[in-house]
């Protein structure tokens, strides 16, 4: 990329998302916005746009799009997202908003049953373009039922597509990837990502602070690595890239090289990149804040192993939360989550 | 107006074939499944009626979805028997290339938008079927059965508050057939109504004789004009009966009288058509006979175009998971298996 | 008979001085979470004679069930305010040794089986805890207290159709403060009336004033009668009104009149009991005063309580994940973390 | 145990939890049984025990305990599995059937949001004896909802514990295990081995044809060795044990020893066991029915190559289902399924 520092462009994730979604909505007629509160007010014209999102990913948007594209909701996910499965079925291509990942379990059933096996059971006769938007992650001080990560459930599932972008750049890219795709795809935005902007300054690419205002695609499936490096290879997702990348900032303090690797795309896995960058380090950290039973760390840990064991001068290292509900009170959430300091530590006891 | 009357022979007549079409299939499918050719299937016999009143309306541009127990939707939708039958049998030639099955049958191109094995979760689909016409500004209608049993679902009263909110053209047909499995609908469903819930919703719930396709339609002509003027849904309740078990081999007489299936034997919907258009000088004996013949001869190549299909390859297995992807390429663990 | 005469002086001062103690623990929640010892909390200021109605009938061993919004819940169930408000702080002392916070406060030895951070999630569980008294042969009776938004939750539906077939003690009811979030409950529920869904399940749905305590008891009498005596369910569908934002910092003029804000304030719970106990007699100023100040006193004590708690020990983050283990023996990779 | 051949009683897995259940319900008054059709015929006493249960596992206790203790149920999976954690937290000990696992869509919330995490949440002052059971398990031709195996996605989530028999003599312990613990456990019955037999007529033990009468528990939490072997560890759950079982038979004629570990407890996981045998054999394939991404198989991957390292000759091989639905079509559904040949195929690239 050959942006200069004068035309760049800082938005907050949430600015890069918001941009997406209306982008994609000018462009085709077809897409549409659906959930608790993605405009707020609804059916009183004079308070329209209250809300704008329950993270304010939609704010405006109802003013440019009106109520029919911009579509307030009761609280029922089972109900409009499977509305959502019924509209992408019949072409339209919708975004539905499930506040929090944690509310799956009233609309599992739509994600897991419809939209993920439509189309393989009605024999490719059928598609689901449909986007789910999401957010995750603790750190907010909001207990167990509203901290969650989960994305590894939704992985599980074949027929899914799942992302998680770590910045505004990958924000905006991955929601119009997601939204043109032709696969039901889950968007995982971090709750302590929305609101910030790019990680770097320095930077002029994904990693950067810049955000190009045309529209892009981050291609699905595609993982990238945000920073170079030898001696270790350290990945995260989403909020966990920024995670990592503290980590290896520290541990160039410490004379090691880190390379971080950061997923973006968790269904389908970039076995690729993991793989090349691993195989080059010889040693992985994988850091994830989901649970760590049956989860994209222990993919991750088993596809190094499984797939580079002749390359590795140690075994793979999970640096995860632990097998425990999200704790209400700060201190213990400060230790629930996978922090630096932890990556750090691990990265130091393979490098031993 | 006596009912029935008004309706055009050409009507009438579509509606006898439907109803007999769909009860040879399901004698035909009973015996695939006695060779054990497949697995089991949730006969609709006795229930013809029910989506063959409703049909009688759609364009094929509607959207119909279905249940479980749902080849009787899809015939009276228009699909293909062929493929249908080449579906039940795991035939790369039927409607869902062999991977769908029984519970699975969709054909869009003719607007049914698929069966569902999961009791209730077709319904919150056929809204968004219905927003997507809305959005479009299309008069299409999407129409939804499902059983009493699935009447106890959260996701059937989600659907009609949307339904209700947005004044969208979704008919909830519920066939209350009065089991669910072996529970009788008295003990299920609290109230006694399935047709009374719509109040609550702020639209009208009818019950109808679902064993009367004459009524069926007379009902269902409402709703459907109803939704295609943007009025709003309309839940019907169809009174009906399954002749036969639940599932493949299940005895029903384990959960009810025989009695009890002899009264609504007694009430046959293709006997009442049959009748009636004789009565009333529709058509003559000789042409409902041929009709049956017709019916009979078209299930019987039917079952031997299924017969005569070939089963998926086996990359058939990883294809279609998504659409840009055959799904091997990420699948680590199956290199032995395909 | 006029409303509130016919109530005994003890039952009035006690719901006086629980809506008082109501809304100065919420007005001091708020002053928590603007000095930042909290992140935010769903006020339920402007409904306290809800549960203070209700709970007025109950008896300890009955079984109340909230949701999000449930400070007001607990107190008028009698779970202790010190505990409450070093659970909101995070506190090792507080009702659930700080692991839950605002949104999951319990203590089932006062009957307060559970706040619930998911909307319509306890409904369910409420209507378990109704069967567990009828298996056990109690006449206890459980309560949900639940939003106009939660009407459109599935799970409303599944229980009331449950409660209603099994005739189980379970009180439904729906605090209906006019928003969801941001979303007017005109737009969101069809049909315009809660209460009216009941009749779809056979069951007793009524609308009352929830700014009003004593129609509230008046209401609530009858429901718990009903249940205590194997009658079945009953919905009650209060008309409130939440004086501040849905949660933290919310702005509510964003999406509502500053016209009606004043004209719910206008009859306000307390105020409107206070001066019913003057003009009847119950009480003097003074006495109410000596009420207003202990109430506040013991919201100042609770303060201080939570403050001088400590919080939880490290290890507390992997007990009670399971009754017989604490998780970090199977907890790989949390290793530097605790 | 010495159980001579004379007093031998095989049961089938269906009757060996029939009589657990039976045998738990006359113990304690505070365990009943919730579902649909778990007698059926419901509320009408010429007709009740029509069903005795989607798998006759509950058939003929309607008779013994009455219908309020054998309660049929609407179709309304949130709303009595809810019912049952609400049960469960107030004094009782409820069994609830949730007839497939891919119906886990509609009531995820009760069991992920509620009984897996009161207890957390709650301080550890309410607890919820709750057991739930489900079938899984796909080659019964009934297509990409009645298949799944899914126990990977409940594992994931804290507080839950998840067991899996695999025969009569492990389903009756760990359903007499599952209703005496206190905390929420989920049983994972396959649909292929409800209605069989023990697998072996030789042995006198777990593997055996023998079921004993008295109550017994098999501890939650433990795996157990089905047949001891030098060369290479096969590890199975519920069904796939049994077809781990058929390849070591099949092995053992190619001059290979190979021993079967049969899971059982899916959360915890015993990794002791697991890893006392790979570490004795050095070599591993794991054998699951469930999707491979996110899954039971790539935990226990992960396990032995981060615990193990030093002790692997080969790298941790993986034998599962491939990332795709459940297909209807019989010949598609036989290559789904992990089978014999697969495994010794893949133990034999290990073993080379
Ligand atoms: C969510 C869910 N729960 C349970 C089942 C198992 N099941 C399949 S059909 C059926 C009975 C359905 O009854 P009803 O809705 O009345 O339809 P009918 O079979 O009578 O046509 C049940 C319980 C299911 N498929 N999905
Ligand atoms: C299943 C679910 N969906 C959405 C939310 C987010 N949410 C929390 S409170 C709330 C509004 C609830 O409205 P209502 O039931 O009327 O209760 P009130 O806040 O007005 O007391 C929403 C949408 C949630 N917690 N759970
Ligand atoms: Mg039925
Ligand atoms: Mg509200």
């Amino acid at each position: 990329m050959s942006e200069t520092r004068e035309n760049l462009r800082a938005l907050t994730f949430t600015q890069a998302v918001n941009e997406a979604l209306r982008q994609e909505m000018e462009r085709d007629g077809t897409v549409f916005i659906m959930g608790e509160d993605v405009a707020g007010g609804a059916g009183r014209a004079d308070f329209e746009d209250a809300w704008g999102g329950p993270f304010r990913l939609t704010k405006g948007l109802i003013g440019e799009f009106g109520p029919d594209r911009v579509r307030d909701t009761p609280i029922s996910e089972a109900g409009f997202i499977g509305a959502g499965v019924g509209a992408a079925a019949t072409g339209m291509r919708p975004i539905v908003d499930l506040m929090f990942v944690g509310f799956f379990g009233v609309c599992g059933d739509q994600i897991m049953n419809n939209a993920a096996k439509m189309h393989y059971m009605f024999g490719g006769k059928v598609g689901v373009p449909l986007t789910i938007m999401t957010s995750i992650g603790a750190g907010t001080n909001s207990a167990a039922q509203h901290s969650e990560t989960l994305y590894s459930i939704f992985a599980h599932f074949p027929g899914l597509k799942c992302v998680c972008p770590s910045g505004p750049y990958s924000a905006k890219g991955l929601h119009i990837a997601a939204i043109r795709d032709d696969d039901p795809v889950i968007v995982f935005n971090h709750a302590l990502l929305m609101g910030r902007r790019g990680a770097n300054v320095e930077r002029d690419d994904v990693y950067g602070l810049h955000v190009p205002e045309d529209p892009y695609v981050l291609p699905i499936g595609k993982s990238l690595v945000a920073r170079e490096g030898a001696d270790v290879t350290l990945i995260g997702t989403g909020y966990t890239t920024l995670v990592c990348c503290e980590a290896a900032a520290q541990l160039a303090e410490q004379g090691y090289s880190a390379e971080v690797v950061d997923l973006l795309s968790i269904s389908p896995l970039d076995e690729e990149t993991i793989l090349e960058s691993v195989m080059k380090t010889r040693k992985v950290v994988i850091v994830d804040e989901d649970y760590p039973r049956c989860s994209v760390a222990s993919d991750l840990s088993a596809l190094v192993a499984e797939e580079a064991f002749d390359y590795l001068d140690a075994p793979p290292k999970r640096v995860t939360a632990p097998h425990t509900p999200v704790p209400y009170s700060q201190p213990l959430e400060a230790l629930y989550l996978p922090n630096r300091e932890r990556v750090v530590s691990a990265a130091l006891s393979v490098l031993a | 107006m006596a009912k029935g009357i008004g309706i055009d022979r050409r009507t009438l007549l579509w509606m006898y074939e439907t109803m007999v079409t769909i009860r040879r299939f399901e004698e035909q499918c009973k015996r695939e499944a006695d060779a054990g050719k497949l697995s089991g299937m949730h006969s609709s016999v006795g229930q013809e009626a029910v989506p063959t009143g409703i049909c009688a309306h759609l364009r094929t541009d509607d959207y119909v979805l279905g249940n479980h127990r749902s080849h009787h939707h899809c015939i009276a939708k228009g699909v293909d028997i062929n493929e249908m039958m080449a579906e039940l049998l795991g035939k790369v030639t039927g409607t869902n290339r062999g991977k769908g099955g029984t519970m699975h049958i969709a054909d869009i191109g003719k607007g049914m938008l698929g069966a569902n094995g999961v009791v209730g979760s077709n319904i919150p689909v056929t809204t968004g079927a219905a927003l997507s016409a809305k959005l479009k500004g299309e008069d299409t209608v999407s129409v939804v059965f499902f059983g009493d049993g699935a009447s106890g679902q959260g996701a059937l009263h989600e659907s009609m508050n949307l339904a209700g909110i947005w004044k969208l053209g979704v008919i909830f047909v519920c066939e209350n057939n009065r089991y669910a499995e072996a529970t009788p609908f008295e003990y299920s469903v609290a109230g006694g109504s399935i047709a009374a819930r719509a109040a609550g919703y702020g639209f009208p719930g009818v019950r109808a004789d679902g064993q009367d396709v004459l009524e069926m339609y007379e009902v269902a002509g409402e709703a459907v004009r109803r939704a295609r003027a943007g009025e709003g849904p309309t839940l019907i309740e169809a009174q009906t009966y399954r002749y036969l078990g639940h599932f493949g081999a299940d005895n029903p007489l384990l959960y009810r009288s025989e009695e009890e299936e002899a009264r609504y034997r007694a009430k046959d919907c293709i006997a009442g058509l049959s009748a009636h258009i004789l009565e009333e000088g529709v058509a003559g004996e000789a042409e409902l006979s041929a009709i049956d013949e017709r019916a009979l001869a078209a299930v019987t190549a039917a079952s031997r175009f299924a017969d005569e299909s070939a089963f998926p390859e086996d990359r058939e297995l990883f294809a279609d998971v998504y659409n840009d992807y055959a799904s091997g390429r990420f699948t680590r663990h199956a290199e032995s298996g395909a």
